[in-house]
């Protein structure tokens, strides 16, 4: 039952992943995102931890509430003089296509090949234990992370600030 | 709770914790409004002096799971903190953001290469590569484009990011924990190949590498001096720490022919550059090749970490090289191939400490580009690897046609134009540190070398 | 076969899609964002498989890095736009051999 | 300390010329050479061969991985090493009115002391160091003060120099590598590479590797073509040097490791590597026939004279390689004075053709006959210097490939066919058009004396090369047992 | 066994006087270059006359005085060897060379080359001397080459004309092949025999023979066709004659040719010792002497007529020589200095006399009036070149047709054409110079020779007539110490028929001379006329001219092509062309367009190639 339901929400998420990449319009775009990301977000909650779904949900759907603003508020009103941006990277698409396929592929045949692995999804439990981790063996991790989102919102407001100047 | 501060007391990670609070320190004297961006470039010094002093009383071994110092992470520190002083010294930011980002650099690189699992690598390598992007952007050199290298150098990065990401995706599948350990199976080597990718996009070998150029033109020159030191040395460190994994694997050995043909592709491409920075850009291409064929050595036999002392020189004397050269172009304020017509007549100091640099980035004895170039060399031969080793030689002839062609043009010449005065302060002394420390390394490394016995055990 | 692992591989390869072949750096950077999730499912169902709570952690962790990540890729793209240029890739071509 | 002054004392000398206002570098870097002349002559006393033979070692600690800085004198290292000392002093002789600035006059003491090392050295990677170092000078000092296309030329100089090295250094790493597979012990000594013999193709290409890297300092065909560039465009002191003793590098290197490293592929591939020489000889003569620059013409001669010196270190018989060593030192003075004098032709009109000249027989007069002497001594005429190193080579060849020696001594032919004619439009010609025979003012008293010297050295090797043989005899006597047995 | 004083003076003393000429007296009295030299030149000649003395007496010596190179066992000496053979030749040497010398000293007085001239000459002079004495061959190349250079210095020693610097230049360059087959010979010697004295050579050679002695000796053969100018590499000796007149003169009659002659008589018994080498010799030197004497007959240049009659007169002497005679050939090149000698001292003065440095036929004649000194040597000389009995040339040309009849009649058909047709060519000079003069000719005026040239020229004169009466002496100087076997070394006894036959060659060749030149004064001027093609093929020599200026072109061209075409444009070229070339493929393989999703796309590529890497 369970893999039914994550077999659904992963078909779900790859649906609106496909819908995302051919979608024109940067909102499209970012709401289609937003599908994939909530999809999952079920998936890790299906995958047996409520707690990273949670997380997941909040952090990049968050994440990517924050982009589409911004997006709206900083991207050129009107199309550059040059016209409306090409929705596709010009350049010689199959070369670069083939070496995806082929990277695709690879992962896949890794996949295949080690596909002995247990299906079976692990209990909720875990995420009581998540917490001893962050912040038992895991605190220095915990801080560097802390530290580069606290480098990263910096970046933003410095960015911001120096321009003003 | 009490595990935790086990941590941090324990010695291993002091010159971070030093490098971390540097930065906070960094960016709280941002806040205050008095404070001028000279202090926040003394308080960066002071730290990465502190860390290094630190690195004394450092122990070694296993700190719990994510922290552990050996020899090698221990040796390599210096090369981060060493090679990010120039640009601490040479900067002239009048406030404390660049000084924070830079220490973020040092601290990624320092976690890194302190790290006993995939988790710390990867958040050290994100600590790492985010401040650099955004040092990018702030620091432009004076033509260059608004953003555009950094953009193109987020995109790159973050792409190798994932790869990295999906790498260790696969290890940890592979081998159910995130522990620095052979992974085994066909799953292990995907995604040893897929992190191996990340570290040498970050190194900046090809066909990983064309955000290089790009980026390096567009920075102020001491900030590429930095990338391609500090930044360089850590990618190399994530790279020999890979490749360690798995010995064996084909990551490893495919390293010598991707050295090899990196260090070609290098001097090829950077004999028809124009504009100083992006020839230094690709000439630090040639060298990371040679440094990619020099792990390949290491990995083939057997990645012994006492035997890595070739690399750590060849960091070491790139370090003095290419910090050098780019401090040059700071100082000298030269842009164009051209503009060094005659500049040796004008100025005779920094074109001399120049052409000192040159001859050991060439890697013509008694130089220490040379000798280092040795001992990679020497490896590769040790492990057999000839045809990697010929073709890296004839990349070093080619690197001899641009490096030699400068001097020819600073000394050869006629003057077209008067260089400007050059300025006194710090750039000269570091320049002449610089160019000291490439001619002497070729010429004392026994002195480093019982130092670096007791550094790598 | 491993159900997570296809799905997230599908994942993956479909942000790789986005940031490889969509022109526009926006959409790219969402791209990124997809493949992180990507990995991050597999990494979460193997934790999960393996009943590993470090795992679970290191995804967490991992989760804050990527949002850094796109926080300082959006600061960029914003500067970009500060500047008066476009968010279209191909227009980043100053830079060149 | 003995030996390392030797180096040591012309390098502070030249970073000391540097400090220095141009006219004081001028008499400062002059005395210092004249200094490490004496020196030398000094040291040749004590260790003459009367008082039991040369051997002089000086050895240092260990560096790293087994390299050693070990420096030895012995007869073979002391003949080149004394020309190096003089054919030194006798540049900056040659330039002292060329109002060069003190970065010259640093250069050619940088040029000496890197050369002293060359010879001096018995640590393979110390040859190496010392090897490449000789470029650094003689690269600014071709590019600097040379003529009109000399920026191409330093830089063709340096990278085909460079290119066969690093040959040479791979396949020194694949020696070293491969003695420490088979002994167990990290070595870079010469002593004891010596008798190494790696066998196999591994072997074969070391050697291959060894000889291009030699080959293209000696410059064996078909690496020769750096050669005519770097002579002609470099300053007349700087193809002094280069002529009378960057040349013989490569022939050291012959003897110094090729020959003891690997004596028995030596003797196997005796066929190719003289067949390379006597193609130098011949080639080498068929392109200076065709040559209408003094320089150039000289500078392919030189291509065919060293030709002969590497046909007599491998014919491995004692009167070859004794020729062969000796041929080295003769040549630098031949050939050194034949630049030099060309130098101060161009010195007095800035030409070096040969149609530039002629009717100098009457307005030079001294000029014409030392050039004359000198050509002598160059095209091998018995009673010169030339003749004994070029016949104790054959006769060493004749015994061990006796073909190889009638190709040789078909060099004689062609070598007046070469020199001569251009001696005679030179001297004797009739000026044309464009003549600036008139410029020209005959020797000088300080150039005259530089001649004598060097005419006068060349007519006691040819007639008494006995003491020099003597000196050479021990480390003769050292090589030939490489070889094969007759 | 100590040496004699004489032997220490034949080399000290023209070194002590050369380097007392070049830094002594030169510098400050120019002019008086010449005394040391002509004092040398006394001391050399007393001490040949002595050496002759003592040799004759039965001493002989053969020493090694001084090491001059030596490696491990091999070494290479300074010896003196002196025997029968270099004796008696060093004597004629020695002496004709000095009163050379002293004519020399009167032709060139006014010259303003003067010193060097002298320094340059005595030079010559001293080479051959040390050569003569050598004992071993390397110490004889070394004077060979030294006789060579001085060569080359003296032919071209009028730099201005601009055919004196190519015969000089031809000279050397021909001589030089003759070097190299010399030093190919010394080198098999060494090899084989790990020696190069002559004596020990010979004596090994005997013991263990020698596998490449038949190239040794043909190699010996050709060093010396090229010194003494015999067929195929002759025609540098004729061009030489551009040199001043003494130089010819010493060249011709003591110093140069006779050198070639001289090493094959020195290396005898090496040449015999191959079979069938002393035929090529004899046939060699048979077609020589009928090919430069017809030559000779044809010449205008006076100095021309004389060096191809010494020409031919060497190839007798190389007939001679083949035949067996040694002492025959020796004898004949002892009488051939004096008389040719003579000759040139004699077409010297003309030429000085018509204020000239050289003559031709069309400016000469009816000579008699004005300088009889000069026609009366010159005659004597004639007389003697034609063998006349009893002067000097009569006992020579006796032996060799002597040779040339026992040996067959072919030879001797040879050897009686080649005595005609030197009767006529030099009796035709003679009428051409001092009778007439013809219609076609046109004297400018002339005056007899000083007394400084012209005694010398009737001392010479003299000993061309009497010499003859030395011949029994030289013969049995010959047999003392000498390494030739005895019988090679005998000299010819008189006899009828040879006399006859002798006397009549001459008489015919006389007759002829006198019927073509006295009798139809124009004959000479109008067949050159009448034939053009016949002056031509004789102005070329019968067309080998050609075939050489072919030869050298042909060199000339490969030496363009090798240093020009192959070695600069095309080797070199595609040296250079790499850097260009490094330059392009960097252009190849550089990614242009700077664009983002190319270098994604290339991140990618990477990836992907690890990838499979890793999982293939």
């Amino acid at each position: 039952m369970r893999e039914a339901a994550f077999y659904l929400a992963g078909a779900g998420a790859v649906f609106f992943s496909l819908l995302m990449l051919f979608q024109r319009g940067l909102y499209a775009a970012a709401a289609c995102l937003l599908g994939a990301l909530l999809q999952t977000g079920a998936l890790l909650y299906l995958a047996g931890s409520p707690l990273v779904g949670f997380l997941q949900v909040v952090i990049c759907s968050g994440g990517v509430m924050t982009l589409v603003v911004v997006a709206v508020v900083s991207a050129p009103r009107k199309a550059g003089a040059g016209g409306d941006p090409a929705m596709w990277a010009a350049g010689s698409v199959p070369r670069p296509l083939a070496a995806g396929v082929v990277l695709f592929l690879a992962a896949e045949a890794a996949l295949a090949a080690a596909g002995a692995m247990s299906s079976a999804g692990a209990s909720g439990a875990l995420d009581a234990r998540v917490g001893a981790v962050l912040f038992g063996p895991y605190a220095l991790a915990t801080e560097a992370a802390a530290l580069l989102l606290f480098l990263a919102a910096l970046a933003l407001v410095s960015g911001r600030e120096r321009e003003a100047r | 709770m009490r595990e935790a501060l086990a941590f941090f007391s324990a010695p291993l990670l002091w010159p971070q914790l030093t490098l971390a609070s540097g930065l906070l320190c960094c960016l709280a004297s941002g806040m205050s409004r008095g404070v001028t961006g000279a202090a926040s470039r003394t308080l960066g010094v002071v730290s990465l002096l502190v860390a290094l002093w630190m690195l004394l009383f450092t122990g070694r071994g296993p700190g719990g799971p994510l922290v552990s110092l050996d020899g090698l992470g221990a040796a390599w520190q210096i090369l981060f903190n060493v090679g990010a002083l120039p640009v601490f010294l040479s900067l002239d930011e009048d406030d404390e953001v660049p000084a924070s980002l830079l220490l973020g650099v040092c601290l990624g690189a320092g976690l890194l290469a302190a790290s006993a699992s995939l988790l710390m690598v990867f958040i050290g390598l994100e600590l790492l590569s985010l401040p650099a992007y955004l040092l990018v952007a702030r620091l432009p050199s004076a033509s260059a484009p608004p953003h555009e290298a950094s953009v193109k150098y987020f995109f790159s990065g973050a792409l190798a990011s994932c790869l990295f990401l999906l790498g260790m995706a696969f290890h940890y599948a592979s081998s159910g924990s995130l522990a620095l350990a052979p992974a085994p199976g066909i799953m292990g080597a995907a995604g040893l190949a897929l992190m191996g990718s990340a570290a040498l996009f970050k190194l900046g070998a090809a066909p990983f590498h064309f955000w290089l150029p790009d980026v390096y033109e567009s920075s102020a020159p001491a900030l590429a001096g930095f990338l391609s030191t500090s930044v360089k040395s850590a990618a190399l460190f994530l790279l020999m720490r890979l490749a360690s994994l798995g010995p064996d694997s084909a990551l490893s050995a495919a390293l010598p022919w991707i050295g090899a043909l990196t260090a070609l592709y290098g001097s090829l491409l950077a004999l028809r550059q124009v504009r100083l920075q992006r020839l230094f850009a690709y000439s630090s291409v040639s060298h990371a090749g040679i440094m990619v064929l020099g792990v390949g050595a290491w990995a083939a036999q057997g990645c012994d970490p006492a035997a890595a002392a070739p690399l750590f020189f060849y960091g070491l004397v790139y370090l003095c090289m290419s910090n050098g050269a780019f401090l040059f172009i700071r100082l000298s304020g030269l842009s164009q191939r051209g503009d060094a017509a005659g500049y040796g007549t004008m100025r005779a100091a920094p074109a001399a400490l120049f052409a000192v640099l040159l001859l050991s980035l060439a890697g013509i004895p008694p130089t220490g580009g040379f000798l280092a170039k040795l001992l990679i060399f020497w490896e590769a031969v040790k492990a057999g690897l000839y045809l990697p080793v010929a073709v890296a030689a004839l990349a070093s002839l080619v690197g001899l046609g641009y490096y030699l062609g400068l001097i020819r043009d600073m000394y050869f010449d006629e003057p077209k134009w008067r260089s400007p005065e050059t300025e006194t302060g710090a750039v000269p002394v570091l320049l002449w540190v610089c160019a000291a420390g490439a001619a002497l390394l070729g010429v004392l490394p026994w002195v480093l070398k019982s130092y670096l016995e007791r550094l790598f055990l | 076969m491993n159900p997570a692992l296809q799905v997230g591989l599908a994942l993956f390869f479909l942000g790789l899609a986005c940031l490889a072949l969509r022109g526009r750096l926006l959409v790219m950077l969402l791209g990124l964002e997809l493949m992180a999730a990507g990995s991050v499912v597999i990494l979460t169902w193997q934790a999960g498989v393996f009943g590993d709570p470090a795992g679970l952690a290191a995804v967490v962790l991992i989760l804050a890095v990527a949002a850094a990540e796109a926080v300082v890729g959006l600061c960029l793209i914003l500067r970009l736009h500060h500047a008066g240029r476009s968010g279209d890739a191909e227009s980043l071509t100053a830079l060149r051999e | 300390m003995t030996l390392t002054a030797l180096w040591l004392v012309p390098a502070m000398g030249g970073v000391l010329c540097l400090f220095t206002k141009a006219e004081t570098s001028k008499r400062f870097s002059a005395a210092v050479a004249a200094a490490v002349l004496g020196y030398c002559l000094w040291l040749s006393v004590p260790y003459a061969p009367a008082s039991g033979g040369w051997g002089l070692v000086e050895t240092g600690p260990e560096w790293i991985f087994g390299i050693r800085y070990t420096l030895a004198l012995d007869g073979l290292a002391f003949s080149l090493v004394w020309l190096t000392a003089f054919l030194t002093l006798v540049s900056l002789a040659a330039s002292w009115k060329g109002g060069f600035s003190p970065g010259y006059w640093a250069c050619f003491l940088f040029l000496e002391a890197s050369l002293m090392g060359v010879f001096l050295s018995r640590d393979l990677l110390v040859f190496y160091v010392f090897w490449e170092a000789v470029l650094i000078p003689m690269f600014f000092i071709i590019g600097v003060w040379g003529s009109d296309g000399r920026r191409h030329a330093a830089m063709k100089f340096f990278l085909f120099t460079f290119f066969g090295s690093l040959f040479m250094l791979v396949g020194m790493l694949a020696l070293v590598t491969a003695r420490h597979a088979a002994t167990g012990v990290w070595t870079w000594d010469m002593g004891e590479l010596a008798g190494a013999n790696p066998a196999g193709l591994a072997g074969t290409l070391m050697f291959v590797s060894f000889v291009i890297g030699f080959g293209v300092k000696i410059p064996l065909f078909p690496m020769h073509t750096w050669l005519p560039d770097a002579h002609t465009e470099a300053p007349a002191a700087g193809s002094i040097m280069l002529a009378g003793v960057l040349l013989k590098m490569g022939v050291y290197g012959f003897l110094r490791v090729l020959i003891p490293v690997f004596p028995k592929l030596c003797w196997e591939l005796l066929p190719w590597l003289g067949g390379l020489a006597c193609v130098n000889i011949l080639y080498g003569s068929l392109c200076a026939m065709q040559q209408r620059d003094l320089k150039r013409l000289i500078a392919y001669s030189s291509v065919a004279h060293l030709g002969f010196c590497v046909l007599g270190v491998l014919s491995w018989t004692p009167e070859g390689v004794a020729g062969g060593s000796l041929q080295l030192f003769n040549h630098g003075i031949t050939t050194g004075a034949l630049f030099m004098m060309v130098g101060f032709l161009y010195e007095r009109t800035h030409r070096r053709g040969l149609a530039d000249f002629g009717e100098l027989v009457g307005r030079a007069p001294w000029l014409t006959f030392f050039f004359g002497w000198a050509v002598m001594a160059s095209i091998g005429l018995p009673g010169m210097n030339g003749f004994v190193g070029e016949f104790m080579s054959l006769a060493g060849m004749a015994r061990a490939l006796p073909v190889m020696a009638v190709a040789g001594a078909a060099g004689i032919v062609l070598s007046a066919a070469y020199c001569l004619p251009a001696y005679q439009a030179v001297f004797w010609g009739a000026s044309g058009p464009g003549s600036v025979s008139s410029k020209v003012t005959d020797l000088d008293a300080r150039e005259q004396v530089l001649v004598w010297v060097l005419c006068g050295l060349m007519l006691y090797i040819g007639l008494c090369p006995t003491p020099f043989l003597d000196g050479l005899a021990p480390s003769v006597a050292a090589i030939v047992p490489y070889g094969f047995q007759q | 066994m100590p040496v004699p004083v004489s032997v220490h003076l034949l080399f000290l003393a023209p070194a002590a006087a050369l380097l007392a000429s070049f830094f002594l007296v030169r510098p400050f009295r120019p002019r008086w270059t010449h005394l040391p030299i002509l004092l040398s030149c006394a001391v050399v000649s007393g001490a040949a006359i002595d050496l002759a003395a003592k040799v004759y007496t039965g001493w002989s010596m053969d020493q090694t005085l001084g090491l001059w190179m030596a490696a491990g066992t091999w070494d290479v000496s300074f010896g003196v060897r002196i025997d029968g053979l270099s004796a008696a030749v060093l004597a004629m040497v020695a002496v004709v060379g000095a009163l050379i010398h002293v004519y020399a000293a009167g032709y060139m007085r006014s010259d303003p080359g003067f010193p060097r001239f002298f320094l340059s000459f005595h030079l010559f002079y001293l080479s051959m001397i040390g050569m003569l004495v050598s004992n071993n061959f390397v110490q004889f190349y070394l004077f060979w080459e030294g006789v060579g250079l001085c060569s080359f210095l003296l032919i071209g020693f009028w730099t201005h004309k601009p055919a004196a610097r190519a015969a000089s230049l031809q000279a050397f360059v021909v001589n030089r092949v003759g070097d190299f087959a010399f030093l190919v010979a010394i080198l098999i010697l060494l090899k084989t025999y790990g020696d190069t004295r002559f004596e020990r050579v010979f004596e090994l050679m005997a013991y263990q023979g020698g596998p490449l002695l038949a190239l040794v000796g043909l190699l010996l053969f050709t060093a010396a066709a090229s010194k003494s100018a015999q067929f195929p590499l002759y025609f540098w000796l004729p061009d030489a004659m551009e040199g001043p007149t003494p130089v010819s003169a010493l060249m011709h009659a003591a110093t140069m040719v006779t050198a070639g002659i001289f090493l094959l008589a020195r290396a005898w018994p090496l040449v015999v010792f191959v079979p069938g080498l002393p035929t090529v010799i004899a046939a060699v030197g048979g077609a020589t002497a009928v090919f430069a004497g017809l030559l000779a007959c044809g010449q205008t240049d006076l100095k021309r007529i004389l060096a191809y009659s010494t020409v031919s007169h060497l190839g007798l002497m190389a007939l001679a020589l083949g035949l067996g005679r040694v002492g025959v050939a020796v004898l004949h090149l002892i009488m051939h200095g004096f008389f040719k000698a003579v000759l040139f001292l004699c077409a010297g003065n003309i030429a000085h006399g018509l204020g000239k440095s050289a003559a031709d036929v069309s400016e000469t004649g009816g000579l008699a009036k004005s300088m009889p000194v000069t026609m009366a040597c010159f005659a004597a000389g004639a007389a003697s070149l034609a063998g006349l009995w009893p002067t000097a040339g009569f006992f020579s040309k006796d032996g060799i047709i002597e040779a040339a009849l026992e040996a067959g009649p072919g030879w001797l058909a040879v050897a009686l054409l080649a005595a005609a047709l030197g009767a006529f060519y030099i009796s035709r000079m003679l009428f051409l110079a001092f009778f007439g003069p013809s219609p076609e000719q046109h004297p400018g005026h002339c005056h007899e020779a000083p007394a400084s040239m012209a005694v010398p020229a009737a001392f010479l004169a003299l000993a061309a007539l009497s010499a003859g009466a030395l011949s029994h002496g030289i013969g049995s100087l010959l047999k003392v110490g000498g390494l030739a076997p005895e019988e090679s070394l005998a000299l010819a006894h008189f006899s009828w028929p040879v006399f006859g036959l002798g006397t009549a060659a001459a008489g015919v060749g006389f007759g002829a001379a006198w019927f073509l030149t006295l009798a139809r004064p124009s004959f000479d001027w109008d067949w050159r006329r009448r034939h053009p093609g016949l002056q031509a093929l004789v102005a070329s020599d019968f067309g080998w001219r050609k075939v050489v200026a072919l030869a050298a072109s042909a060199c000339w061209g490969l030496a363009e092509w090798v240093g020009g075409s192959l070695d600069r444009r095309r080797w070199d070229g595609f040296i250079e062309w790499t850097a260009p070339a490094s330059l392009s493929l960097g252009g190849c393989i550089s990614l242009k367009g700077g664009r983002l999703n190319d270098y994604l796309w290339w991140i990618l590529s990477g990836t992907a190639v690890l990838m499979a890497a890793a999982l293939l």
